[in-house]
Order: structure tokens, then C-alpha cells, then sequence
């Protein structure tokens, strides 16, 4: 048989590369013992030698996620420009280098790789879908580099190489359980998208209903994006629950909330507990279909603290006196300080310095004071439900007594024992 | 029975919404071989003339009903330009359509985060559309009998232009025979550019509709178009009636896979029933039926 | 010179050039992190390579790529998570299925326990679900426009479900954190070229595959099957069965491209193998020159560099540049910058006659009938693509 | 010019080979409708190897048809055999395989492909995958002979794109040729061609007719006269008349459908 030339030239081909690839191939992973060893693979390359440092914000400016991830990128930048207006990280200016993560997790991993090796940021801001930050964790855990992520998330996570400033499960949803106990609720139903948030959420409801006498009734879940809810709204409808537990992201809060009072049912007749609709969301999702809901955060831009209230004006001097605060955007705004805060405890740039300095950090954000937990890198939260008023705000209608320590696996909780087992 | 009659209507209103949005492709990609990405796009124009239309006159109701004439003309003048722009050369290139289309439709879309932000804005529903009537003690919601008959309205006005006006008669010439209509004297020029108006013009209608549903933002569109696209097909092209019976038979089964399964599971059914479908009958419900092989 | 560049040599030539810039100066030249972006570009090279085949040559406009580049990455994504569970948590379970799902590794996992079992699915699986899809289809005469949607809506299917798959595909999050590659250590820079050269290689291999494939009969073929493939059969071909071959030839490299992308990128998620990226795969190949051997590769590569250093500067600013690319390469030029030479020299030649002739350009798949009613004028003269002929 | 493989001598006749056992093609009841209307009513007609058999009548009278019928284009109901296999009801592909081959009205080339390249797909039905793959070297013989026979073997590596309209007529019986069919439908051959191009046409037709089954659609009826060793006309569908081109002429029943022998008598 005869062979074309094409052929004939890519055999040497092939078996150079082969060779070069297994002489020139490192470490072998035979032991895992000595892999974890290897961990501090990435040599830091961040340069503090000039009057400034370079930091790293990773947003998606564009794709579906931009709408919400944008105001995060605001705040940072206003926490930036106020942190340089006031002489800086141990006298240097930030540097501020912003990336887009373009709303799919593997933009975000590439762009995060790209922040520490190539433009040697001292520490990136920003991620927001669990899959942004699910796709960065290995970048930053590769690379011994520092994540500051600012949304409430699913929990079961705690990295040594990110700093969780969002509320985590213990901070957020089972307060607001605790709150519908409280209430007297008896019977929920829980309405979700369809990825990772709801559905760990709603496991820990589960287990949270099963050992509190609380009946769930219904667990439905959406594609996300879906703008259908005729049926899930029927679903609801029909179970007669005494409130709903809507973990549903983004748009499809929008068509739920729209199908969901067109059926008939309303703040008072069956209320809503939102984890995802912050002020910003509220025009969007039309104030006359929302209006007297219920929402669960840690942060609301009518909070009475003088530093939220410093922080809300000088966001809308920045900004524009239309624009709204809220939690992710303030849960942003306090992650630079405490980053500057961890910094200069720790007198380096260096990241095991900073890491090794954070537990204890507080800062006085516009929520309340916060503190670093060192052991998990969460942050103490004030929890607060909240209650959409006419004006599109949301005013708190029960608050935390005192703000909660976070424990991301749920690990002092009882009934969550056989949760991420 | 309360929760059977209210799912049997949510599979009818489902129906309904795929049609409004089918409706203008089963012209424009049915009867012109286009395949126009940019549909969804132009719902998504035909919803923010209706919050532009509310910002001006503050009245849901009067604005609404202004705004569904003018959805039309804003979502038909953007099929004109699309097509005399482009389009108007690629008749002979069907599949070309489609990512052409596709780039004007993320080019639509970035314009539309330009103009109106990122945020999606709210458009109010009229007073007299908030709240339901019951039928047998299942709540039907006016928004969506609303949707409903103005799905039914469209329809009756595409079958009577199709069927008795001279530019159906040119328009349903041109799909049986190109040629033979422009030897025949029939300017497929100008019935070309009606036809992509009409259709677009639809596309602007059902933009308006959803607004009373759902969200309305840049991406509007992507929650549409694929569905729309398999709708058509299902149905035959060339065929209106086989997209009406398409999209309401998807419209109610969908409605049953998600209330007996999940509502992602309920998609993916959908999506592979239309597929083993099309194994069945390559052609769709109705089939055009000429002499020559397409 | 483009008689050179047809030569054997030249093309020898060619090959050399291509793998002394992939393989020497590129890794040389380049950062870790550039290197490890330039391999996730050559995976979509090599992906474009399989659309040039079943789209420029064989006419099928496959929007569904993405399940097949999907199939191929989850494929080598399980197996990693499973050898890593294996190397480092001792209890064989992958992290996130003990965080999210029942935290038992559900049966269809275990034969990707194997490495050799998953280099052969990698390979197999994608090309059985072309072959089973593709004789399906082309069967059953599905073609053109109704073929394109089918894969759209295939490739939606498929994201939705695995999204659904919390448990199992790690739903919306993918499968990312994978430590090793057949024991090697991912994080070790030497390790990480060896994965890029291996990309390299593959895409190197993949273009003469798809030479060889271009110049043989069955390229003749191929090209004969999308200009008038009812004229083929009455020759006593099965156009399905030359269609489906092209099919799965593009399905197996879209795999293979997955499969690589996984440990280089070192995640794989549902927003990878949607109908957005898989239309994303197309732009590509359509600015190369969609029927040429070489277009595709380079005009994927460009589009994917265009995009990495454009699109976080100006990210509204690239939608637009995206979408005008589209509009423009497939609007008003449809052979891609490879007909660029050729469109201008006619444009001379036109000049220098100075009489119009009338062209019309055909797509490569024109749906003309080719059996026209009795009535039916002549078939217009056609333009042809440059790489057509030789 | 004349080879052995492909054109061996003699002339055709009516009724075909006299000698051996010819090679034929019987149709029986053949029966095409569209959506109610039927365009083939009821058709008989047999061909035998070595005759030229004509197919005329008006427009619409079911010419084309009665050739998509038999090569599996539209289906049909009846029967079809070819000398013992029944072919009706097949696939295309398949009925091209079992020797049935066929031109069409708006010459059907592969036209981003050269004139060699067409002819040596049209040739290459019963290649084995491994050949398939691989490059095509030289020149097949019968595709040599082929290009001599249909006159185009200085256009070789022409863009069949670029030819004039009738070289593409030819490269099409070039193409049944090496197909290696021995049943010939062919629908109007010389449609658009010149008097010189029509004459070297029929001689062609002539040679080739000589072995094998041949059905020749044609309008001009100056070119059936000359050429044709019988005829079938066809109106409405149904079979009007059969013969000679002499006895076909001379039935009343022709003369009505074409309106007068003046339609007849040509132009």
C-alpha cells in the first residue's frame, strides 16, 4: 500500500512529539502522600515594588450573567477609587485590572489564570454563579493565589485560597426557615432553577423541614432562563402551601412572579421567600407583582448604619442617584477593605501572609461589623428578612439578633449531619 | 379536576405563545426558505416598543393596545431592512440564512443592552388583565385567555391575507414555484418584501404578548427561538396549519412531561420527541406536495 | 506559487512549517499561560477541522457540534475525577458527588475507572451517536435547513440535561479540579506542555487525515453528494451513507478536541456544548474558507485570539465585531478569506473585460431541486470554490 | 475512435436483438398519482436490448414521470422488470445499481467538479471503501474511453461548471456510460443543442443503443425520425400509440393529439 506523503510526513511527526512529550513530561503523581506536597506549584510573580499594586476584578460584563455581575464591578470600583483616594494598601495605589468572565465558567477559569500568571494580581474580586467560582477554585488553588468572592452561595465549600464575603447556608436560608417557623408556617413549597444553588439549598431545606415538623410539599425546578411557569404556578396553586421558597435566578423571577399572582395568589394568600432578588431586581421583575414579598439577605440599602449610609451615597454620587445598593454589591464593597485590612495586619502582600493573618480581621461594613473566620474563610453575617415595600425597597422586617458565625458544611447543626455525605 | 382543567389550559397558553412566535417564522422560513435567527430578535424589539410605548402614554391598557400595531411596524420595518439588506442576495443559500441571521441577532441584542441597559425593564399589564376567571374552579389567568385570542386573531388574519387577498395568492404562488410565479409576470420582489413583513410583523406582535408574561430583556429572544424553529418544522413547512397543531400539541405535551416529570426533563423529552418525529415524517404533520424534489 | 503550495512538496513544506510553529517556536516563544491558551485554541481548531469536512464538503450545516466536543470532554472529564478521587481522596468518589448527590459513584461511571476503556470512548462514543444519528437522519433524507435545526435542538437537549444531571454531570457547574492526567501532575509546568504538545500533534493529524480524506474519491464524492445529491444516487451511491461517514469523521474529531480540552483548560461545563458555543464553532470555519483544507484551522484560531485579547476590553465592543463578522464573511463572501485572491482577480479580469457577466454565487449545498418541474429554465452557471478544483 | 468495452459494433433495430437472449425492460400497469391526479395511467411498455425506443407526446403527458417512476424518483404502483428482476418499489440507489441509468431534462452535473472527476465518480459505484480513500490515480480505462467517445477528452480537467450546455449533455451520457447501465433513460438529450451537436448526438445514441435497453424522451420530432428504431406516444398519461416511427405517423390517433399532422411533420 501506498502511503501519501502527507502521511508519510506526519509519522516523524507524531513520534517527535511523543518523544519530546514523554522525556519532557515532570512530575509523575505516584504517591499521594507526596502530590499534596507539590501544591505550591505557582511561584508568585506579584510585583510590589513600585508605588502601586495591581488587583484583579473578574465580572461578567457580558452574556446573561452581566446584568447582575455589573453592579458588583461598581462597587468595587467605588471601593477601589475610595481605598486610593485614602492612600492606599500600605501607601500603594490599586491597580485595578478587570477581566470578563462573559457569563461561562471556563471564560472564567481562563481569565482568572490570566489575572495571576500573566498580569500577577496580589488578589482577584468578583465571580458570582457557583460555576464561576466552582470553575476558578482549582486556578486559585493551583496557583496559591487569592479569591475574594462575594455572593451568597450553596456553602459546603472553604477553600484556604478564597474568601467567601457573601452570606454562606447558615447565614441566609435557615434564618429565613427559622423566620417561617417562627411565622407559624407549617407547609412550603419550594421553587427553584434547575443547577447548583436550589438544589443544595433545597437539601438543606429538606433536612431542615424533616427535623422541625415542617411539611414540603413541592420541589420544582426550572431550566434556567425559563420564562414558562404555568405549570410549576398550578403545581403551587394546587398544594395549598402556607409559603414558598423561591430559589429561581435571574428572568425567570420575572415570568414566576408575573403567572404566579395572575393565578391569584398573593403576598398575604401564600408568601414568597426570595434568596435571589435583591434591589435591583425588583423594577425588572415589576414592583405591582412583588410588592409585599418577602426576601432573605444580610444586607438592604435602607439598613440605619452610618457606614451603609456613607456607602449608599457615595455609590449614588458615583453612580447616579437612580442606582440601588445591595447585598452582593455591599458583600463586594466589604471584600476589598477586608482585603486591605488582612494586607496590613499582615504588613505583606504576600499570600500566605495574608492568609495566615485574616482570622480575626473585621471591617465595618455597611451591614455591620464583620469578622474573618479563620478557620473557613467565611465572614460573620447579620441575617435579615425582608419585605419588598412600595417604593421598590426593601425594608427589614426581622433581623439576627446577633450577627452568626458561619459554618459553611453546616457542621453545629444536628439535623444536617447526613447533608454532603 | 381543578388542577387538570388549569394544566389543560397551561398547555393550551403555552401552545398559543409558541404560536405567536411560530406564526411569522411558518411565512418567512416556511414560505421563503429563510431561516431568520433573528426572529427571536425581533420579538425581543417588539416587547421593548411596548415598554417604550408605556413610558409615554402611562395608561397599561391604552398603551398595550397601541403598542400591538406598533410592534408590528417596528419588528415588520426591521424584517424590511434585514432583507433588503442582506437577505434580498441569499435566497439561493438557505443555510447561509441562518448564521447571517445569527450574527444580526447578537448584534440586536448588544444594541438592545446598549439602549436599555442590562437589567430587564418592566411592562406593566393593563388593570383589566390582572387577576383570572375561574372555569370549574381552576383559575384561568386573563393574561393568558389574552394571549390566547390574540394567537387566534393573528392566525385568522395570516390565513385570510394568504387566502384572499391578490398578495397571498402571489405570496402562496412563489412558494409552489418560484420560477414559474416570475415568468408568470408576479414580482417576487415585492411579494418577497411583503411576505418578510408580515412575518417579521408577527414576530413583533408575539414580542409584545410575552411581555405580559415573562421578562423583558436583550435575550428576550433566545428563550423563543429554537422552540419556534422546531414548531415549524414539526409542522410542515409551507404549512400554517400544521404549525398550529404543532404548537399546540407541543404546547399541551410539554405541559404534561413537566407536570408528570420535571420541567427540564420535560424539555429534553420535548426536544428528542420532535427529533424521533421527524424520523417518522422527515416532512412534518402536512407536507407541501409539488413536483419537484426540494 | 500556488502551484508550489499544491505540489507535494509544498504541502510537505507546509506540514513542516505548521509543526515547526506549533511545536518549537510556540512553546518556546510563549508564556505557561499563553501555551495553555493556545492549546485550548488549537481544540477548537481541531473541531473546526471535522465542520470543514462535513460543512464545507460535505454540505451539512452540523449546529450541533457541541454535543459531540461535550460527549468527548465529559467522557475524559469522569475519568479524571475518578482517577483523582482514586489518587487523593482514597475513597474513589469524585468530591462533588459526595457534596451533591448521593455520594455513590452511579454505575454508568465505573468502565471510566479504566484509562484505556475511556481513550477508546472517547473515540467511540461520539462516533457511534454520529453513526446511529446520522444514518438516521440521512436515511430518512433530512437535510438542509431541517437538519441544521435538528442539531440545534439536539445540542439544547443536551445541555438542558446535563444541567439536570446535578448529581451526576455536576449539573451547571460541569466537572472541573482535576488534579492529574493519567498520573501525571497537572499543575507541573513540563506537564502542561506536554499536554499542549500532544493538542498540537492531534491537530497536525487531524488536517492530514482531513487531506487525504479531501483528495480521495471520497472527497470527490462528498463534494458531488452536496452539489446535487439526488443526481448521486441515481449514479448507485447511498448519499446517506457518504454523508454519514463525513459525519462521524467530524463527530469522532470534535471528541477527540473534547477530550483534550478537559485537562488543558481543566474544566468542562454545560455553557461549553450548548447551542451558543456550538454556533461559536462555525464562525470560525466559515472565515477561513469553510470548503478549504487549511481555512478552518487558521480561521479558527484567529476568531479565538481575536477574542481573548479583545473581547475583556471592549466586551460590547466584541459582540458587535462578532456579529458584523457573520453578517459580513457569510453574507458577502462566502468562501472565507480564502477566496479573497480569487475574488479579487476576478474582480480584475471583470475590470479588464469590461463587459458584465452575470454571477450568481451557489452555496456549497444549493437545495435547487435538480429535477425541475418540465417548465424549469436552465440551471444558472455556478461560481466555484477555489479549493474545488485542482 | 470505436472500442471494444463500451461500444461494441452494430446498429440498433426495432424490436432489439434478434439473436441470444436479449436483455429487456418490461413495464406493466404502471400507475403514478399526485395528491388525486394521475399523471401516469395504467402505462405498458416494453424495450428490448438493442432497440432505440423514443418516448414522445405533448407537455404534461407523463414523459418524465413514466422515467422518475421507473428509477424510483415518485413511487408508482405496477410493475417494473428488468430482464427477470423486479425493480419497482426499490430505492434509487439501489435500481442505479441494478443497471438502471438516466439523464435529465437540465443536465445534472457535478459542476464544481472537473469533467474527469464526474466521470470517474459515475464509474465508481462498486468501489471498495479502502480505494475510496484514497487519491485518484491515472485514469480508469473505461473513463478514458468515455471522454474519447463523448468527445471531451481535451477538456478533462474542465470545471464541468464551465462547459456549454450541450458538452454537459454529453458528459451525462458519458457518465450512464461508465456507470455501466444496460438500461438508458434519457430525457430530452439534445434540448438546447446545435444541428451539428444534434447530429453527433444521435450517432452516439445510435452507438450506444446498439447493446443495451435505451428510452429516449425527445420533442424534436426531425431528430425522432431520424433516429428512432420505435416509438411510444404518450397523452394524458396513457399510451397512444406504438410502432415504427412510419405506422406511429400514420394513426389518427396521434394525428388528434398533435393537432393535425402539421405538429407531426415538425417545423
Amino acid at each position: 500500500m501506498r502511503v501519501s506523503v502527507t502521511t508519510r510526513a506526519l509519522i516523524p511527526l507524531a513520534a517527535a512529539a511523543m518523544v519530546t512529550a514523554l522525556t519532557g513530561c515532570g512530575s509523575q503523581i505516584s504517591d499521594p502522600a507526596s502530590a499534596n506536597s507539590t501544591a505550591s506549584g505557582g511561584s508568585s510573580c506579584v510585583d510590589t515594588s513600585g508605588s502601586s499594586v495591581k488587583v484583579g476584578f473578574i465580572n461578567s460584563l457580558s452574556g446573561t450573567m452581566a446584568i447582575s455581575e455589573n453592579t458588583v464591578f461598581d462597587s468595587l470600583s467605588l471601593a477601589a477609587e475610595e481605598i486610593n483616594a485614602a492612600g492606599g494598601v500600605m501607601g500603594k495605589q490599586l491597580q485595578v485590572i478587570s477581566e470578563d468572565g462573559a457569563s461561562e465558567p471556563t471564560k472564567f477559569a481562563e481569565r482568572a489564570g490570566k489575572l495571576i500568571q500573566q498580569d500577577c494580581t496580589a488578589a482577584v474580586f468578583g465571580g458570582w454563579t457557583s460555576s464561576s467560582r466552582k470553575a476558578m477554585l482549582p486556578v486559585f488553588e493551583a496557583n496559591d493565589a487569592l479569591l475574594f468572592y462575594p455572593v451568597q452561595y450553596e456553602g459546603l465549600e472553604a477553600s484556604k485560597n478564597i474568601f467567601y464575603t457573601g452570606a454562606t447556608t447558615n447565614q441566609q436560608i435557615i434564618p429565613a426557615l427559622d423566620y417561617l417557623a417562627e411565622q407559624g408556617t407549617k407547609s412550603i413549597f419550594l421553587v427553584g432553577s434547575d443547577y447548583v444553588f436550589p438544589r443544595t439549598a433545597n437539601k438543606i431545606i429538606q433536612a431542615y423541614a424533616a427535623a422541625h415538623g415542617m411539611e414540603v410539599l413541592g420541589e420544582e425546578y426550572a431550566p434556567l432562563g425559563s420564562t414558562e411557569f404555568s405549570t410549576i404556578v398550578n403545581k403551587v396553586r394546587d398544594s395549598k402551601a402556607d409559603a414558598v421558597f423561591n430559589t429561581l435566578n435571574g428572568d425567570s423571577n420575572v415570568a414566576f412572579f408575573r403567572q404566579y399572582k395572575s393565578v391569584g395568589l398573593t403576598a398575604a394568600s401564600m408568601p414568597v421567600v426570595s434568596v435571589s432578588i435583591a434591589e435591583e431586581e425588583v423594577p425588572g421583575v415589576g414592583l405591582e407583582n412583588v410588592e409585599g414579598q418577602l426576601t432573605a439577605w444580610d444586607y438592604y440599602q435602607t439598613l440605619d448604619t452610618p457606614a451603609n449610609k456613607k456607602f449608599v451615597a457615595a455609590f449614588k454620587a458615583k453612580f447616579g442617584a437612580e442606582r440601588v445598593t445591595s447585598d452582593p454589591m455591599e458583600a463586594a464593597y466589604t471584600s476589598l477593605y477586608l482585603w486591605k485590612a488582612m494586607v496590613e495586619k499582615a504588613g505583606s502582600f504576600e499570600v500566605d501572609k495574608v492568609q495566615a493573618a485574616a482570622g480575626g480581621v473585621s471591617f465595618e461594613a455597611p451591614e455591620g461589623t464583620v469578622t474573618v473566620d479563620g478557620e473557613n474563610n467565611h465572614i460573620t453575617k447579620t441575617p435579615r428578612i425582608g419585605k419588598i415595600n412600595s417604593e421598590g425597597l426593601i425594608e427589614t422586617v426581622w433581623s439576627s439578633p446577633a450577627a452568626v458565625e458561619p459554618d459553611p458544611f453546616l457542621a453545629s447543626y444536628d439535623w444536617a449531619k447526613d447533608l454532603g455525605k | 379536576m381543578e388542577l387538570l382543567i388549569g394544566q389543560m389550559f397551561a398547555g393550551l397558553s403555552l401552545g398559543s405563545v409558541l404560536l405567536l412566535a411560530a406564526l411569522g417564522l411558518s411565512l418567512t422560513f416556511g414560505q421563503m426558505g429563510v431561516i431568520n435567527m433573528a426572529h427571536g430578535e425581533f420579538m425581543m424589539a417588539g416587547a421593548y416598543t411596548a415598554f417604550v410605548v408605556q413610558r409615554s402614554i402611562s395608561d397599561a391598557g391604552v398603551s398595550l393596545l397601541v403598542s400591538i400595531p406598533l410592534g408590528f411596524l417596528v419588528g415588520g420595518l426591521l424584517g424590511l431592512v434585514l432583507e433588503a439588506v442582506l437577505l434580498r442576495r441569499m435566497y439561493h443559500r438557505p443555510l447561509d440564512t441562518l448564521l447571517v441571521t445569527f450574527g444580526v441577532a447578537i448584534i440586536l441584542q448588544q444594541a438592545a443592552r446598549d439602549i436599555f441597559g442590562a437589567p430587564s425593564v418592566d411592562v406593566r399589564a393593563p388593570a383589566w388583565l390582572q387577576g383570572n376567571i375561574e372555569l370549574l374552579g381552576a383559575p384561568i389567568p386573563l393574561t393568558r385567555l389574552f394571549i390566547l385570542l390574540l394567537s387566534l386573531l393573528c392566525l385568522a388574519g395570516l390565513v385570510l391575507v394568504l387566502k384572499a387577498t391578490p398578495l397571498g395568492r402571489r405570496i402562496r404562488a412563489a412558494v409552489l414555484n418560484r420560477d414559474l410565479a416570475e415568468t408568470s409576470g408576479i414580482s417576487t420582489r415585492r411579494t418577497d418584501q411583503l411576505t418578510f413583513f408580515i412575518g417579521s410583523g408577527l414576530a413583533g406582535v408575539a414580542g409584545v404578548a410575552v411581555t405580559l408574561i415573562g421578562s423583558t430583556g436583550p435575550y428576550l429572544g433566545t428563550n423563543y427561538i429554537v422552540d419556534a424553529f422546531l414548531v415549524v418544522v414539526a409542522g410542515g413547512v409551507g404549512q400554517i396549519k400544521g404549525a398550529v397543531i404543532a404548537a399546540f400539541a407541543l404546547g399541551v405535551l410539554q405541559s404534561v412531561f413537566e407536570f408528570s416529570t420535571t420541567a427540564s426533563i420535560g424539555k429534553v423529552l420535548i426536544l428528542v420527541l420532535i427529533v424521533g418525529f421527524l424520523q417518522l415524517r422527515p416532512q412534518g404533520i402536512f407536507s407541501l406536495k409539488t413536483r419537484s424534489l426540494t | 506559487m500556488s502551484t508550489f503550495l499544491q505540489s507535494r512538496w509544498g504541502v510537505l513544506t507546509g506540514f513542516a512549517v505548521g509543526a515547526v510553529l506549533l511545536l518549537v517556536l510556540a512553546p518556546t516563544g510563549l508564556s505557561v499561560f499563553n501555551l495553555a491558551l493556545l492549546g485550548k485554541f488549537i481544540c477548537f481548531a481541531i473541531v473546526a477541522v471535522g465542520i470543514g469536512l462535513a460543512w464545507g464538503r460535505g454540505g451539512m450545516l452540523t449546529l450541533g457540534q457541541g454535543v459531540f466536543f461535550g460527549l468527548g470532554a465529559y467522557i475524559m472529564a469522569m475519568h479524571l475525577k475518578l482517577a483523582d478521587a482514586f489518587l487523593f481522596g482514597g475513597s474513589g468518589v469524585p468530591d462533588f458527588m459526595s457534596l451533591y448527590g448521593s455520594g455513590e459513584v452511579p454505575g454508568w461511571w465505573e468502565p471510566f475507572r479504566s484509562p484505556v476503556v475511556t481513550l477508546i470512548a472517547v473515540v467511540l462514543v461520539p462516533g457511534l451517536v454520529a453513526l446511529v444519528l446520522g444514518l438516521a437522519v440521512f436515511k430518512r433524507r433530512v437535510k438542509g435547513a431541517y437538519f441544521a435545526i435538528l442539531s440545534q435542538a439536539l445540542a439544547a437537549a443536551f445541555a438542558v440535561f446535563l444541567i439536570g444531571q446535578q448529581a451526576t454531570t455536576g449539573g451547571s457547574n460541569g466537572l472541573s479540579g482535576f488534579r492529574s492526567f493519567f498520573g501525571f501532575d497537572l499543575k507541573d509546568p513540563s506537564n502542561k506542555l506536554m499536554l499542549y504538545s500532544i493538542a498540537a500533534v492531534v491537530l497536525l493529524l487531524a488536517v492530514g487525515t482531513s487531506r487525504q480524506l479531501m483528495n480521495s474519491r471520497f472527497g470527490e464524492l462528498l463534494i458531488a453528494v452536496r452539489d446535487q445529491e439526488e443526481r448521486v444516487r441515481f449514479l448507485g451511491y447511498d448519499p446517506a451513507t457518504i454523508k454519514t461517514v463525513a459525519y462521524v469523521i467530524a463527530a469522532v474529531m470534535a471528541g477527540i478536541a473534547g477530550a483534550l480540552f478537559v485537562p488543558i483548560v481543566g474544566i468542562i461545563s454545560p455553557a461549553d456544548v450548548g447551542v451558543i458555543p456550538s454556533i461559536a464553532f462555525l464562525i470560525g470555519v466559515a472565515i477561513g474558507g469553510r470548503a478549504t483544507l487549511l481555512g478552518p484551522v487558521l480561521g479558527a484560531l484567529s476568531v479565538a485570539i481575536a477574542q481573548a485579547s479583545l473581547s475583556s476590553t471592549f466586551p460590547s465592543f466584541w459582540v458587535y465585531f462578532q456579529g458584523l463578522l457573520f453578517v459580513l464573511v457569510i453574507g458577502f463572501m462566502p468562501g472565507g478569506l480564502a477566496s479573497l485572491p480569487g475574488l479579487v482577480s476576478r474582480l480584475r479580469r471583470h475590470r479588464a473585460e469590461q463587459h458584465p457577466t452575470e454571477q450568481r454565487k451557489t452555496e456549497p449545498a444549493p437545495p435547487r431541486p435538480i429535477l425541475a418541474p418540465e417548465s424549469a429554465p436552465p440551471a444558472t452557471a455556478t461560481e466555484v470554490p477555489e479549493e474545488a478544483s485542482r | 475512435m470505436t472500442t471494444p468495452t463500451l461500444l461494441p459494433d452494430g446498429d440498433p433495430q426495432a424490436g432489439g436483438l434478434r439473436h441470444g437472449r436479449p436483455k429487456y425492460l418490461e413495464v406493466r400497469d404502471l400507475t403514478v398519482a399526485f395528491d388525486g391526479f394521475v399523471a401516469v395511467d395504467k402505462v405498458n411498455l416494453s424495450v428490448t436490448q438493442g432497440d432505440l425506443r423514443f418516448l414522445i407526446g405533448p407537455n404534461g403527458a407523463g414523459k418524465t414521470t413514466i422515467i422518475d417512476a421507473i428509477t424510483g424518483l415518485v413511487p408508482a404502483t405496477g410493475s417494473v422488470n428488468h430482464t427477470g428482476t423486479e425493480i419497482l418499489g426499490r430505492k434509487v440507489h439501489k435500481i442505479a445499481r441494478l443497471g438502471v441509468g438516466r439523464t435529465f431534462q437540465t443536465a445534472s452535473v457535478f459542476e464544481n467538479l472537473s469533467v474527469l472527476q464526474n466521470l470517474d465518480i459515475a464509474a465508481g459505484t462498486r468501489r471498495k471503501a479502502k480505494e475510496l480513500l484514497r487519491r485518484r490515480k491515472g485514469m480508469d480505462p473505461a473513463v478514458q474511453e468515455a471522454l474519447e467517445i463523448i468527445g471531451l477528452d481535451k477538456a478533462a480537467d474542465k470545471q464541468a461548471g464551465t462547459l456549454a450546455h450541450g458538452q454537459k449533455q454529453w458528459l451525462e451520457i458519458g457518465m450512464l456510460l461508465v456507470q455501466n447501465s444496460d438500461v438508458l433513460l434519457l430525457d430530452e438529450p439534445i434540448a438546447g443543442m446545435s444541428q451539428d451537436e444534434r447530429d453527433e448526438t444521435g450517432q452516439l445514441l445510435r452507438r450506444i443503443a446498439a447493446s443495451r435497453i435505451t428510452l429516449v424522451i425527445e420533442h424534436d420530432m426531425d431528430f425522432v425520425r431520424e433516429f428512432a428504431t420505435s416509438v411510444t406516444v404518450l397523452a394524458a398519461g396513457k399510451v397512444l400509440s406504438e410502432g415504427s416511427v412510419a405506422q406511429v405517423q400514420a394513426d389518427k390517433k396521434v394525428q388528434d393529439v398533435y393537432l393535425g399532422t402539421a405538429g407531426m411533420e415538425g417545423h
